[in-house]
């Protein structure tokens, strides 16, 4: 027992302490230049998995091929919601440890969790149209989700209007973190209303409520999913760095005053 | 292969690839031109300061 | 009790306006802060009042009240008057008066300091440029505070107006007061220092720029 | 503190208007509806309440940009953040006066444009006891976009985009408890203590999260 709190000690301790190290962004791209061909072939291969599993289903007896479409479905909507609590814990690392790079990761998260959530969105009213009939139906799912979209366009518009560095990030972190009680109300939205929309089958991991030949394919492609997410966010992580750069070698140089942005 | 279906399963695959697609040019792009422009500025003789 | 800054850092956006900076100022004792336009007078007054984070360093006023901090037990007179155009003369004082610490002079008697007695019922917005710089003012002896921390508080007055001020100023500082002022008013009081702020040419998005030192 | 809520009442009286602007709206909005979907008082009485709230909605976003601009442009702000007083409770007593001046007429005024939109008695008098017991709820989520986008020359639209998403349960559950109301198989308690809940939990969470940003907001 103490031996193992000793070990969960030692993790954060290491963990801590490899975020301080990542905090000097020349440190970062060096990482992030290293990590990302790795995690794009992890998330390529992953997906060639994944995909071969799902077109190789049987149909399912109620909802017959169209069940192919959770295959992308679920996987984005997962994304969506992931991809705001990463930006989340971005806000707390900027509000209360300072971390330079917390800044940058919430906004480099933004603009992909706003084209992953599309994607939910998307793909959901391409599965709803034969299910339910319509292309778009306002249940309580749907709805929350689409919340969250709104919330995704709000938080970069005010990335973009805010100039100031400093002021921005702290903006930021204030928007997302207020704005991250969505989640939660995503999460339950079917259990409170009841809807339309079927539960989560995959929450119970100890005894799952979905067929094999549908789950293993579905965690795949989730999976495939998260990876491209760190890939991509990685890579726009280092775009921000390098915007952040050439916005202070532009001022340096006189080139950019006061009241333009980058 | 998709059955009577197939209108829907195809657009919302083809879809899905071209929103990732479209993600990972946009990243690589702006990688590229933030790059180009930093190069730019380093040729004018305006370095960061670690370099100097 | 002493007004003690270490090693203060302070930026505007991306700019180092402060590098380093120490120094003290005794009761009784003024500082001025001199500098050209956009040197970071304004920006380095706005952080010793705490409305701007210090990137490093300390601000600390020894000997003050233990339980508040610096900024509650300082005045801060900006640029803005911090009055409203809507609100009678009276009610603006009236409410500074209740909201900001403990009660020192009457609001008529600061009036009278000032010279605007009669405008006690107009309301601000009726007053010129230079009459609500003076209400300002008034607005500092209403409350009783340790610190005075200023921004050009003669801008807008007139010479006479001017010399009414330096005469506040030396009599809080009689009074045991610290006062911290940027203008370019001689300031005839007993014990003053200067600071001059020089124009940095350093930049502080440095975790951005500088990156590792290979 | 009470002096704060006095002068904040008092200027909101002297500007004038403040207050009827958004009960103006408010009419605006409900005359338009009439309008759009045509002069069917049965199909009115119907979707009445919602279109209610949808007008109260949008008239406590109207002015809610002013929450701390003006403070910060007569530099009143600088002086209220170094105070001793908790900038968190602060910020409260602002937005509860902001709300008694904006949006409290707009719920007195509601009996009368129930009664043009043909509502039921029941259905106005549900649509008043949500709308003042919800609509607080918008003031406060609005006072954090309000502090967000207190250094931006043109806020104002900005916190439509922002706040609006967030307030979107808000209206949601306001709506179901007055349809529960009406409709005898709905329930009313539920959704409507949810509002309660919603309400308590922003008035907390709102100013929290608008102190952290005002702190430092100054540039």
């Amino acid at each position: 027992m103490i031996e193992n709190t000793k070990n969960n000690i030692g993790i954060w301790a290491r963990l801590g302490a490899w975020l301080t190290h990542m905090a000097n962004p020349t440190r970062f791209m060096r990482f992030a230049d290293r990590t990302i061909p790795y995690l794009a072939g992890l998330s390529l291969s992953l997906f060639a998995i994944g995909l071969y599993l799902g077109f190789t289903a049987p149909q399912d007896y109620q909802q017959g091929a169209t069940v192919q479409i959770m295959f992308v479905h679920v996987p984005s909507a997962w994304l969506a919601m992931m991809c705001f609590s990463v930006m989340a814990v971005s806000g707390i690392g900027t509000l209360v440890w300072r971390h330079p790079l917390a800044d940058v990761s919430l906004r480099a998260a933004a603009p992909i969790g706003l084209a992953f959530t599309f994607l939910a969105l998307v793909t959901g009213s391409l599965w709803g149209k034969p299910m339910w009939g319509a292309w778009w139906v306002w249940d309580a799912r749907l709805t929350s989700v689409f919340i969250l979209f709104l919330i995704y366009i709000g938080i970069i518009a005010l990335s973009r209007a805010i100039e100031e560095p400093t002021t921005a990030a702290r903006s930021l972190s204030v928007i997302t973190l207020v704005g991250w009680i969505i989640i939660p109300i995503i999460k339950f939205s079917v259990k409170w209303w009841n809807t339309l929309h079927q539960p989560a089958s995959v929450s119970k991991l100890g005894a799952p409520s979905m067929d094999a030949v549908f789950l293993y394919p579905l965690l795949t492609m989730a999976l495939a999913f998260t990876v491209l997410f760190f890939c991509l966010h990685f890579m726009n992580m280092r775009n921000e760095i390098l915007r952040r750069r050439l916005r202070v070698l532009k001022i340096k140089s006189g080139q950019l005053g006061k009241g333009s942005a980058v | 292969m998709f059955g009577d279906h197939a209108a829907y399963i195809v657009p919302s695959y083809l879809i899905s690839l071209l929103v990732m697609l479209g993600l990972i040019g946009w990243i690589r792009i702006t990688y590229s031109s933030h790059k180009k422009a930093l190069k730019a500025l380093e040729a004018k003789g305006i370095k960061r300061a670690s370099s100097k | 009790m002493k007004l003690v800054a270490e090693t203060i850092s302070v930026n505007r956006g991306i700019k180092r306006v402060v590098q380093d900076l120490s120094f003290e100022v005794e009761q009784s004792e003024a500082l001025i802060v001199t500098g050209e336009n956009g040197a970071g007078k304004s920006t380095l007054l706005r952080a010793i009042a705490g409305l701007l984070p210090l990137d490093s360093g300390s601000v600390d006023l020894q000997g003050g009240k233990e339980e508040l901090l610096l900024r509650e037990q300082c005045h801060y007179l900006g640029h803005q008057n911090g009055l409203k155009t809507a609100l009678s003369v009276k009610e603006n004082l009236e409410f500074w008066q209740n909201f900001s610490g403990e009660p020192d002079f009457a609001i008529q008697e600061t009036l009278e300091i000032v010279g605007l007695a009669h405008t006690l019922d107009l309301p601000v917005g009726y007053l010129s440029t230079g009459m609500k710089r003076r209400i300002a003012i008034a607005k500092l002896l209403i409350t009783r505070k340790q610190v005075w921390i200023v921004d050009e508080p003669t801008a807008g007055l007139d010479g006479a107006s001017s010399k009414m001020f330096i005469d506040i100023c030396s009599a809080f500082c009689d009074d045991g007061g610290i006062l911290i002022a940027a203008t370019h008013l001689p300031l005839d009081l007993k014990k003053t220092k200067s600071l001059h702020v020089e124009m940095l040419d350093t930049y502080a998005d440095d975790a951005f720029d500088s990156g590792l030192d290979t | 503190m009470i002096a704060l809520f006095k002068r904040e009442l008092l200027i909101a009286l002297r500007g004038g208007g403040g207050a009827l602007t958004g009960v103006i709206f408010f009419l605006c909005v409900i005359t338009i509806v009439p309008f759009g979907i045509g002069p069917d008082l049965k199909l009115l009485s119907q979707i009445g309440p919602a279109v209610l709230w949808i007008g109260a909605l949008l008239a406590t976003l109207l002015g809610l940009d002013r929450l701390f601009q003006q403070d910060k442009e007569d530099g009143s702000l600088d002086i209220l953040v170094c105070q001793e007083h908790a900038l968190t409770w602060l910020i409260f007593v602002k937005c509860i006066a902001h709300w008694i001046v904006s949006t409290l007429p707009l719920v007195i005024a509601t009996p009368l444009f129930g009664l043009m939109l043909n509502v039921s008695p029941m259905g106005i008098l549900a649509s008043m006891v949500t709308l003042f017991v919800g609509t607080p709820a918008i003031t406060f989520i609005g006072a954090v976009g309000a502090s967000v986008t207190v250094t931006l020359p043109r806020g104002g639209v900005l916190i439509a985009i922002l706040v609006l998403p967030l307030v979107i349960p808000v209206l949601i559950f306001g709506v179901l408890s007055i349809d529960g109301a009406i409709n005898e198989p709905q329930p009313f308690t539920a959704p409507f203590l949810i509002l309660c809940a919603f309400t308590l939990f922003t008035s907390v969470l709102g100013p929290l999260a608008a102190s952290v940003m005002l702190r430092h907001s100054a540039d």
